[in-house]
This record gives structure tokens, C-alpha cells and sequence, in this order.
């Protein structure tokens, strides 16, 4: 058997554990596994899912970017009899047959209940929050509104300062924190939503000598953050399980090539890494 | 016209047809082959209005900011109900609107070509993202509208025969009208232009113009395509088809440009993206396979067309 | 004289460059089918003068009337309305075009198909083949680009191309420097054919011996100033270099009884 | 040189540094100018080099990859215990030989500067993610290395040190030497050098070795100021690179450069990245504004400085 | 005769472009001091020809030999190392750099600064100065970039350079086009006395007269070939048009009596 796997850019180590999880399972289940990298054009993943239906494949692991946009392929695939597995990010009704990962406002707002928590509890239930995001990222926005909402139900009195872009590449991520410090120097706790947001965020509390007073929250273990975990200014991260999830999307390809029946929606949880519980990530940056 | 360039390109080309239809048995089949001509006809008609700009030693590089920012609007306007051939003619005419207003900063108030359409990028990219406020908007499925982009004619996708026909009209345009003489002799000697008595301001304001509306066609295409207006549309689109026009031999110097090399330079393109997909190439190996091949083979037809492309 | 009676009066022509007044408070004027000579030394102002006429180049102050009616030229288009044809010192031709669309440029002839203005390739070809060899050029295509033919050959395209499209004012700027004994004689046959025929001409000349060949009248620069105007009956090329050098200047190589005999 | 761009420019930094002085009470303040210097350094380090390249009417697409495959490797060979002065030595030469082989297919092959350094953009980051495999490769807080890119000094940052040395030696290099010469004349009329007996082509190719080094030298810097190597570093470094050149007044079209200009420039760009953020705007309206000012901004002083930049 | 006597041998020089055989064996010799004039038609070859000497142009077959000694010149370096220079007629200016700049380029004389060697601006300007001041050049300010400078201004620019570096052959081809009439004698006298000094000069031109003022020697090409050599002695500037044209040719501006008179 032959899958392909869609991905959405090799610079982010999550795509990458992804890829490793799904590289795994297929081995294990003697398939054979493609990898297309789209380097975030959506148009890109369209073009390759056509490709990869004229070519019939047995199915397609698919991590889109913009997820209206990949609509008709996944028709087209379904229609041409290629099952469709999404990954990471829902398409909203689409053809696929089953969903992998986390629902990312849910996160956002797990994650987003934790800080609102930690400030009633360690900061007499005031903060000032700074934001690094990544406009560009769909999943990213979903994660920032998550946690926007549930920081807002709390009642807890947490104001937010701005909201930076940082593009998903780490030295603009780094660049916009350094930024957003200086414009606010009032700041007390920090937001990445994502890998290269929360790297370039631990580089520039670090290199503005603000390890004392800011706090920092995020998405995506680094080897940087879990020094900063283990500092203590960094007080938590969303981890996700994205070689579960390449696992999991297999998994199920090969079991519906077997004709069996999968879930529509296969749940990888996420795990908020505190001081706690970080040894146990501590492996994976060796 | 750069017939050596030319030569050079077709030749390049055949040999990479030949090379994926050897490898890969799905390449040379009908359904891959229209695959690739639906895929790339953004990309063809763009870079058709691109040599324009090009030749006349201009640049533009916000066409992938003004896809993005017509992609994103058609979806925005047909979800509020406009009806779709509106839809088509306003997107059509924002893109000729936009075109006009950097073509007078270039033309008119003569701020270099690359400044005007960078800050264009970041401009009308950044007017699609507030639009969208970074999601992406899905057109109807049942609407009439993707018949532009999904629909079939006699067998051709109807982006490609759209394709056609807008490199048809631009093959005309550029070698049989006074228009086309005049972009050449602009990017050649603009001043000998002008004072040959031609208005070489209204002149190169047109090829701004031509490119912006053609990157709007091409948005209308993406979005009809996808079913999505998404504002990450076309990122990095504008080095894809400057890289097609230039392969093609078209001199960023201007007063050199062809339309046979463009279409070949972007079929080119197309054709390695395809194969190394087909031929399942890691995807780390990826990039780097396809700038060897490209270096590699402009330099072996270099070597046999000793000349044929100028440094210049 | 009455003002009706001339084709150009140029009067008062300014211009300035950063540091250097090109052209201050410079006169010129022209009958129909007068030949007037243009001299002066390098940097004196001539091709600037002829620019401003041309609609080139936008003089600072000064006046231009055609045919005693003022004009106001903003662009080489507005000239070209009024019939004013130049051959530039720089020939401004485009390499990268043939030469044929060189000549043609601006005013390539169109034929309909379909009722869309098309370029009537064929007759570019035929018409521009016709006037080089009324010049005497030989050139082997006229499907060549320009970039890459000789000095002579380039030039010839640039007169050609002015010549060819009934002016009423010629300009030509040093028209023969690049010139070989049979072209020059071709060209000034060619003034003398024009202004026979009504043309006013201006020509901008080093050599000096050309100038009693086909002139009427020699007016003379000096440092963006006019400073001296002849009839060419009461002139002679000694004259002429000394009003040029502004001094007395032995010139042999513009002497009348110059070089070897047999 | 073109000063009147050169003033030009001048004058809108000026004014756009008074705004944000203003409108923010944290722009004026030392930390902030000092950051804002120790930011823009790779930018500056490397528009200086590739204002050499755009004198010589060429261009080097590749930089930002070469930044992101020299971050990626440092990390790597300090991780695997090399010294860290044999790594800088190491990634300088690695940076150079880059150059030298770009320079040697558009020098000696003749093949367009654009496409050469294309084929490059995609091969060398392709090597970067290769060499990573997506993984970010964390280097050491404690590595002496990271005072490259993190360390003061006389109450300077040290990347600001830097590119001030090497601000000062292009600018020598640039207006005082033989070599300086032959760039800008190479971009006014190659032929014209090359038949002056100078070796143009070997100059065409040391240019591409500068901006291959300095792109190396900014990946050492932010590889040290990031404490990671990732292979998406300076992804659109060299739209933003070229930008900063052509805002000073470098001519794209060669023989035309400054590096008082391109300093002007690459501030620019850096002064309103910080100041929209300082003044808390809207990251959706960031783009948009970012690229209305240096439009608007231009235009205005072209207005005033008639003639003072070229459409050319 | 001893070819240990000649400066300049060239031999059997052949040159094609795509369809047109520029240059058909042709030869070419020069002794030391001697004065040659390279005439012909406009396209006949003069320029590749001299370019094949000045090392610009690599010719498909042939030899040349400077001073007894066979070279092979790859590029123009090798022909100045031989001290062949040449005024192109393009002029080969670099359109964006200052006067002194291109009077020296290639040659910036530099001084050095803590072991570092910078240009020495101050000596370029000034030794610039001297040299158009030699020839008889007006131009304002060496610190002026070229593109501005009026025609001849360009052309007494390439000029200077080519004759200030002590050449021993000195190629000038149609140096004096775009001069007035003070600065073509300048030019003249310069050429006489560079030969005076032993340079070897090969001067091509459409100024018939000057040859006659000048040349030891002349050589007429015809399409691509040698048609014709003379002593100076033993011609006449009729002779030499009808060479040049192929045929008896009248050319009145190419008389000796011809013109106007006081
Ligand atoms: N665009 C310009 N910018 C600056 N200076 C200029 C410009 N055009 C002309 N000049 C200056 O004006 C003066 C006159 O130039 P012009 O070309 O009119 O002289 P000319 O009489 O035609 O000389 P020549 O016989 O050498 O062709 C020169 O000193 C020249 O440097
Ligand atoms: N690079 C080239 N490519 C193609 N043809 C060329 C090239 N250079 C010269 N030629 C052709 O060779 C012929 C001779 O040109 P050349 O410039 O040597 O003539 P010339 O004797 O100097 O003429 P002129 O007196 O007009 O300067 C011309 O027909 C020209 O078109
Ligand atoms: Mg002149
Ligand atoms: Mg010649």
C-alpha cells in the first residue's frame, strides 16, 4: 500500500514529529509513505492531492493550511475512492473520513483556563498580557481566540496589551517580542501560539533581562523552553502528541483498507507541561 | 525576439518530460497532463502579463498579494449574496484599479518599480488578512462560480482553455501591435521611445495595469478552484512567476521578452513540481532537486547554445 | 520681416543645468525651406537647443512660435503634431528592436484583422528597405536588430527615420560624424532635395566644409549664447572657425587648400 | 554618488523617527535604540554587501538561506564540540565558497544573476532542512558563542559593533578602492570596464562572495542572539535585504549605488517596524500601514527633490 | 622587409557574425612611429578589425605579432599589457562615473593608508585637469559624471585616456566625429606628436582631409576586406573616395577647392 501524507511546511519540529509517527506506523504495517510538503501554499496541497489521485494511491493523511480550500480534493479523493484522513486542523463538513488531533480552540481554552487560574492564584488575579502570534496560521488564530475566551470567562482582571505577529519564523517572532516588551513595559505574562512564536518569546525575555518579571505561556516544547520551565519563568506549555497523531491517521488508513470502521474523530490529547510533569518531555531534546 | 533563450527553454523542457515519463508511469497520462495545464494556468496567465512589465524593465511584485486579496473578496462577496458574474467583473476591475495605482507612482511620479509593488505586497496582503481576520472564507460548493475553476469543455479543465485565451490575446498584443513595440522599446531605450513621440507613461501605467488585472483572473481561478478565499493565497506566488518569465529568457533588464519562453518557463515549473511529486522524492529532497535541475540545465544549454542567454 | 514669413522663431530660450546655464537668452529663426547651419564648440549648446525645439527637453523661459503661431511644447509628441522631425546626436534608436520597427517607431503602419489594429509587418519591411536604399545604405536585413550593426549603419537608420515622414522642420544633429564619403554626400543630397521641396532644415555640423555645400545661413554658438550669424555668401570657413574658436585659430584641417595632391 | 536619493532618504528617516518620538514615549528612550540597532544588524551586515551586487546590476536571492543553513550548522558543530572560533572561521569560508560557486555560474557561465540565486534560495535551505531535518537546534546559554549575538560592550550591544566595522570597511571598500570603482562601473557599462583591462569577471564574482559572507556572518549573529539554529531563519530576508538597497537610492539597474543610502534604508525599514509596534497598532494593520508610509513617504519627498530618485 | 622592423603584424584576421563574414583575411602592418588611416565604407570592418587588435574582439582565425613577437590576446588586459590602447567608437565610458574616473579607469592610481591601498582621488583629479587641459578640453569639474557631458565632451574624455598611458600603439578609431573645430586640431597634433615619439598609430576616420595631414600610410577595407594600401605620397583624396566607394565617385564635400569663399 501507498499513502501520501500532506503536510504544511518542514519548519515547525511539530509537522516534522508528525511525519515520524506516520513514517513509523506505516513501516510497522510494511506501507509505503509520501511525504509532499506544501511549504504553506494552500494551492499547493490541492495541486499535490490531484497529483496524488491521478496517481491512486491508498489513501491521503492530509494537514491542511487552509481548511475551505481543500475542499473539492478531498471530494475528488472520496469520489475516486482514496479515503481522506485530516490531521490537526478539522475541515468543516468535509469528505474526509476521520479527523486526528486536538481541537485546537478547545486547547486554547484549556490552556487559556490554566493561566486564568494561575494568575488568581500567584498574581492576586491581575495581569497584563502580551500576545505572539502568527496571523498567517489558521490553527493559530483558533488557538489565540480559545484562549482569549476563556481568560474572559474566568472574571479574572487580565488585561491585553498588543498582539504581535510574528509570521511563524522565529527571528521575526523575536524580533516583534523584543518589540512588544519595550512598548509595554508593564507586562507581566506572555502568549506564543506556536513553535516559533514561544522561541523567539524565550529569546527575547532572555536577552531584555526579563526572566524576573514575565511569565511566560505557549505552545510547542523547545529545548529553550524547558530551561525556562525548569527557571521557572516559564510556566506552562501546551504539548501536543503530533507523532500520535501521524500514528493514529495510519492506523486508521489501514484499517480502512482492510474494510474495517473508524471513528470520525479520533481524539490525541494534549498534555500542559508545568514544572510538574516536564521530565517526561525532557527526552525528546537530547 | 531571444530566440537562443528559447531554443534553450523548449529543449530543457522536452528533456524534463521525458525524464519524469520515463520514471514515473502516471506522468505521461491524459488525466495528469490536464492536471498540470489546470494547475498552472494561474500561474501562465500571470506570467504572461508579467513579460510585459518585465520587458518594459519593470518588476511587479505584489500579483500574489492582489490574488490573495481578489480570492478572499470573491468568497467575501458571494457569501453576501452578489451575484457571480457581478462578482467576476468587479474583482476584474479592482484588479485593473489597483494595477493603475502603483502604474501611476511608476509611471507618472517614476518611484522605482520594486518599491511601489513591495510596498503593494505588504499593502493589499495586509487588506486581505484584515478581511479575513486570518481565517479563510469557503465559496458555495453549488455556486456557479466554480464552474471557473473546476469545470470541464471538451474535455480541457476551464481554467486551461482561460489560460489559452489570455496567452493567445498576449501573444498578439506583444508581437503584432504598436502596444507590444513600445514595451520592448521602452525597456530598451525609453527616452528614444518618448521621443519618437509615443506616451510612454500611459505606455508603461498599461503593463501595471495589465499585470494586476491578470492577477486578479488568476485570483478568481484560485478561488473557484479551492472552493476557499484564504489570504495566505499566492504567498511567494510573485518569485514563482518572475522565476518562470525569466527562465523563459526574458531580460529583467528589459528590452528582451518572449512569450513562447514564458509559457515554456512556466510549464517548466509546473512540469518539476508534478514529477518530483509523482516520483515521490522526499520532500526534504525536494527543493534542492528542483534548483539543481534548473541550474544545471540552464547551464548544459548554455554550454550548447554558447550565447544564447545573455548575463544581461 | 513679418513674423508670418517664418516657420520657427525661437526667442529667448533659457535653460539650466544644476551649475551651468546651457542655453541663456538664445535666439533662432527659420524661413521655410531655409537651411540653416548650427555650429559652435563642444559643450556650446547646439543639441540643447535643438532639443528644446524637438519638445526633448522644457527650456526654463523663452518662446516658440511655428509657422507665427505660439506653441508650447511639453513632450517630443506635441513637436512631432507640429512636423518637427529630429535626428538625435545620440541617434536614440533601441537595440533590441529591428530596423525596421527603429524606423518606423512611433508611427508603425496597421492594417485591420478582424477589425483589431495589427502591425502591417510586411509593409514595415518593404517601406524601410525602400528608404535605405534612397540613402544609399547598405544594410543586409531589415529584420537585424540595431544593437549590433556598425556606426555608420546606425546613424543612417536614425536619418531615415526622420526624413521619411514629411516634416516641415528637420533638425539634424551632426548627422554625418559617423559617415563615410558616400553617405555624407547621399545625406546632404538629401537636404538639398527637402528644402527644396519647402523643408526648413537645421543642421549641426562639425564639418565645416558641408556646411558651404548645402547652407543658406550659419548662426553661431558660444557657451550657451548666440554670438555671430552669417549669410553664407558673406562668410568664409576661416570666418566661420574663428567666430567658433572665438579667436584667431589657424585650422589646417579645416583649411580650403588642405592635403596632398598626387 | 545619487544624493539626491541619498538626502531624500535621509529626511524621511528623520521624520519618521520624529513621529514615533512623539506618538510614543518608549521610542526615544536608550534600551529602545540600542535594541532597535541590535536588531537590524544582520539586516545592515548584509544590505551592505548586497548593495555591491545591485551596483553590478546583479542580485543574490539566495541570502536568506544562506543565514538559515549557516544558523542551522553553527548550532550543529557546537553541539557536536567544535571550538566556537574555529565554527565562526568555519561558516565565514562555508559562506564564501557559496558565493564563489553562484558567482562562478553568473561571472564565468554567464547565466542570470536571478535565476543562479534562485536555484540557490531553494537548493540551500533545502541543505538547511536536511541538515535538521525541521528539528530547531538549540545552542548552549552558557557557549562563549553566544556573545556574538547577546554580549555588550562599551554599553553597545555587540552584533551592533559589528556591523559597524563592516559598515565602515564597505563603505572604504566601496568608495575609496579600486574594487569600489570597478562595481559601479561594472553596472554602468561592463564592457566598457572589461575593455579598461580589468578583470570583470572575477570582480563579478567577489561580489557574490561578499554577500554570501555577510549573509553567513548575520546567520552567526542571530544564531547566537536566538540561542537556535532553525532552517526557517530569514525566510523573505532577501525581499528585505533588497528592499532597504533600493530605498537608500541603489539602482536596480546598476551603476548607481550608496551605502550611506542603503544604511538610511535598512533603519528605515527596522525604525517602523518598532515604532507601529510601540505605538500598539493593530498587527492586521501593520502591513498596511508599514507600506502606505514608505510609499506616501517617497512620493512626498520626491515631490520635494524633484529628479532626485530615477525611474531607472 | 625584416619583420623585427614592424611594431604591428597582423595576419590572415578572419571574423564572422551569424550570417555576415565581418572581416575575410585581412593584414595589417605597422611600423614604429608610423601613422596609419584605416578608411572605408560604413560596415567594411574597421572597427572589428581594430577591436581584434585592441584584444576586444577574439577573431576566429588569424595571427598578430607585436614587435617579432606572436601574442594571442583573450581579452583587452592582454592588449594593454602589449600597450595597445584604443578610443572606441562607442567611447566605452562608464556613463555613471566621474571624468577623472573614467580617464583612469583601470589604471586609479592609489596610495596607501595604514598598509591599505585607496584610490588617491586628489592626484586622479588633478592629473585629469592637466590632461583636458592638454587637449584643449572645456569641461567644467572633473567630479561631473560623464552621462550629462555634451557629445564631444564624451569623446575628448575617451580620448585623454587612451593617449595619457604611454601606449606603443595608439588605435583611435573616429576620435574626432563629435569635435569642433578647434578640438579635431588638438586631436592632430596630438597624433603627430605621439608618432614623433615613436608611438605607432592607427587612425581611422571619415575626415578625409586629416589623413592627408597626418598619415605615413593608408589602408583601404571594402566589405570585410584589404582592397587597397597607398604611400600618403603617392595618393589624393579623390583617389582615396573612389577606393573607398568601389567606384568613380564625386563627392563634392570631399573636395580640396570645395565650398565658399569671402
Ligand atoms: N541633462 C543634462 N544635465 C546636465 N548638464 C547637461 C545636460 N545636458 C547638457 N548639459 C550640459 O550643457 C552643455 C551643452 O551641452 P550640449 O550637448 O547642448 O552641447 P553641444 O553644443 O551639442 O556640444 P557637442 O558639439 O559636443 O555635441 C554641456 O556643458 C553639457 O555638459
Ligand atoms: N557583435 C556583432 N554581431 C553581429 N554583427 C556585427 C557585430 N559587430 C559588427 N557586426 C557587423 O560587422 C560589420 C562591420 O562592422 P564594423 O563596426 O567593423 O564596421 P566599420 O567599418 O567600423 O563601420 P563604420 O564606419 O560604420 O563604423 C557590420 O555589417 C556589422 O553589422
Ligand atoms: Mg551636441
Ligand atoms: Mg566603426
Amino acid at each position: 500500500d501507498t499513502f501520501a501524507l500532506v503536510t504544511i511546511n518542514q519548519q515547525a519540529l511539530f509537522f516534522n514529529q508528525i511525519n515520524e509517527g506516520a513514517q513509523k506506523a506505516a513501516d510497522a504495517a510494511g506501507a509505503k509513505l509520501v511525504i509532499f510538503n506544501a511549504n504553506n501554499v494552500p494551492s499547493a496541497q490541492n495541486d499535490a492531492m490531484e497529483n496524488y489521485i491521478t496517481q491512486k494511491v491508498d489513501g491521503i493523511i492530509l494537514v491542511a493550511i487552509d481548511v475551505n480550500g481543500v475542499k473539492p480534493a478531498i471530494t475528488a479523493a472520496k469520489a475516486a475512492g482514496i479515503p481522506v484522513i485530516a490531521i490537526d486542523a478539522q475541515i468543516p463538513d468535509g469528505d474526509n473520513v476521520a479527523f486526528v488531533g486536538v481541537d485546537n480552540t478547545k486547547a486554547g481554552e484549556d490552556i487559556g483556563k490554566f493561566y486564568a487560574d494561575y494568575v488568581k492564584a500567584n498574581m492576586s488575579g491581575t495581569a497584563k498580557i502580551g500576545v505572539i502570534g502568527a496571523l498567517n496560521s489558521f490553527i493559530q488564530n483558533q488557538r489565540l481566540d480559545g484562549f482569549k475566551k476563556a481568560v474572559a470567562d474566568s472574571g479574572q482582571q487580565i488585561t491585553f496589551l498588543d498582539t504581535v505577529d510574528g509570521q511563524n519564523v522565529q527571528d521575526v517572532a523575536l524580533t516583534a517580542a523584543e518589540n512588544l516588551m519595550t512598548a509595554n513595559p508593564d507586562m507581566t505574562t506572555l502568549y506564543a501560539t506556536g513553535e516559533p512564536a514561544l522561541v523567539g518569546a524565550v529569546s527575547a525575555v532572555t536577552s531584555q533581562g526579563r526572566t524576573g518579571d514575565v511569565k511566560v505561556f505557549g505552545w510547542d516544547l523547545t529545548k529553550q523552553a524547558v530551561e525556562g520551565i525548569d527557571a521557572g519563568w516559564v510556566t506552562a506549555v501546551v504539548q501536543q502528541d503530533p507523532a500520535g497523531e501521524g500514528k493514529a491517521a495510519v492506523e486508521a488508513l489501514t484499517k480502512l483498507k482492510k474494510g474495517e470502521k473508524v471513528e470520525p474523530i479520533i481524539n490525541v490529547p494534549v498534555t500542559i507541561v508545568t514544572k510538574e510533569n516536564v521530565d517526561q518531555f525532557r527526552g525528546m531534546f537530547k | 525576439m531571444a530566440n537562443g533563450s528559447v531554443v534553450s527553454i523548449a529543449i530543457f523542457f522536452l528533456v524534463v518530460c521525458l525524464l519524469f515519463s520515463v520514471v514515473t508511469d502516471a506522468f505521461l497520462t491524459a488525466p495528469n497532463l490536464l492536471n498540470i495545464v489546470r494547475q498552472s494556468a494561474p500561474l501562465l496567465i500571470v506570467a504572461a502579463a508579467m513579460t510585459f512589465v518585465i520587458t518594459t524593465g519593470g518588476i511587479d511584485l505584489s500579483v500574489g498579494s492582489v490574488l490573495a486579496l481578489v480570492a478572499t473578496l470573491s468568497a467575501v462577496t458571494l457569501q453576501a449574496g452578489l451575484p457571480w458574474p457581478l462578482v467576476i467583473i468587479a474583482m476584474l476591475l479592482l484588479g485593473a484599479a489597483v494595477g493603475a495605482i502603483q502604474g501611476f507612482f511608476i509611471a507618472y511620479e517614476r518611484i522605482p518599480a520594486f518599491i511601489v509593488t513591495l510596498a503593494g505586497l505588504s499593502v493589499i496582503r495586509g487588506i486581505a488578512l484584515l478581511i479575513t481576520g486570518g481565517y479563510s472564507i469557503p465559496v458555495e460548493a453549488t455556486s456557479p462560480f466554480t464552474v471557473i475553476g473546476r469545470a470541464w469543455f471538451l474535455g480541457v479543465p476551464v481554467p486551461a482553455l482561460i489560460a489559452l485565451a489570455v496567452l493567445v490575446v498576449a501573444y498578439l498584443a506583444f508581437n503584432e501591435t504598436r502596444f507590444g513595440r513600445y514595451v520592448t522599446g521602452i525597456g530598451a531605450n525609453a527616452e528614444a521611445v518618448r521621443r519618437a513621440g509615443v506616451d510612454t507613461r500611459l505606455t508603461t501605467l498599461m503593463v501595471y495595469v495589465l499585470s494586476s488585472t491578470a492577477a486578479a483572473a488568476a485570483g478568481i481561478i484560485l478561488a473557484a478552484r479551492l472552493g476557499s478565499g484564504s489570504s495566505n493565497a499566492g504567498q511567494g506566488f510573485e518569485l514563482e512567476v518572475i522565476a518562470a518569465v525569466v527562465l523563459g529568457g526574458t531580460s529583467l533588464f528589459g528590452g528582451r521578452g518572449t512569450l513562447v519562453g514564458t509559457v515554456l518557463g512556466a510549464m517548466t515549473v509546473a512540469v518539476i513540481a508534478n514529477g518530483l511529486i509523482l516520483a515521490h522524492m522526499s520532500p526534504f529532497l525536494t527543493p534542492i532537486v528542483t534548483g539543481t535541475i534548473i541550474l544545471i540545465a540552464i547551464w548544459l544549454n548554455f554550454r550548447l547554445f554558447r550565447g544564447a542567454i545573455r548575463s544581461r | 520681416m513679418d513674423s508670418e514669413t517664418y516657420r520657427v522663431r525661437m526667442t529667448g530660450i533659457s535653460k539650466r543645468y544644476n551649475t551651468i546655464q546651457t542655453l541663456d537668452d538664445v535666439s533662432l529663426n527659420l524661413k521655410p525651406g531655409e537651411v540653416l547651419g548650427l555650429v559652435g564648440d563642444n559643450g556650446a549648446g547646439k543639441s540643447t537647443l535643438s532639443k528644446v525645439l524637438s519638445g526633448a527637453v522644457i527650456p526654463d523661459a523663452g518662446t516658440i512660435e511655428i509657422d507665427g503661431k505660439a506653441v508650447s511644447f511639453s513632450s517630443p509628441a506635441d513637436a512631432r503634431a507640429e512636423h518637427v522631425e529630429m535626428v538625435y546626436q545620440d541617434l536614440s534608436l533601441c537595440d533590441t528592436v529591428d530596423v525596421a520597427g527603429n524606423i518606423f517607431l512611433g508611427r508603425e503602419p496597421r492594417r485591420r484583422v478582424l477589425g483589431m489594429p495589427f502591425l502591417d509587418k510586411k509593409r514595415m519591411h518593404d517601406e524601410a528597405r525602400t528608404m535605405l536604399d534612397r540613402l544609399g545604405i547598405v544594410i543586409a536585413d531589415t529584420r537585424l536588430k540595431v544593437e549590433n550593426l556598425s556606426g555608420g549603419q546606425r546613424q543612417s537608420i536614425a536619418i531615415g527615420r526622420a526624413a521619411s515622414f514629411e516634416p516641415s522642420v528637420l533638425i539634424m544633429d551632426e548627422p554625418t560624424a559617423a559617415l563615410a564619403v558616400a553617405e555624407v554626400e547621399a545625406v546632404l543630397d538629401l537636404i538639398r532635395a527637402v528644402s527644396a521641396r519647402g523643408v526648413s532644415v537645421i543642421l549641426i555640423t562639425h564639418r565645416l566644409q558641408d556646411l558651404f555645400l548645402v547652407c543658406d545661413r550659419i548662426q553661431v554658438m558660444y557657451e550657451g549664447r548666440n554670438v555671430a550669424e552669417r549669410r553664407i555668401e558673406d562668410t568664409s570657413i576661416e570666418d566661420v572657425v574663428n567666430l567658433i574658436v572665438g579667436r584667431k585659430f589657424q585650422a589646417r584641417s579645416a583649411r580650403q587648400d588642405n592635403g596632398a595632391r598626387a
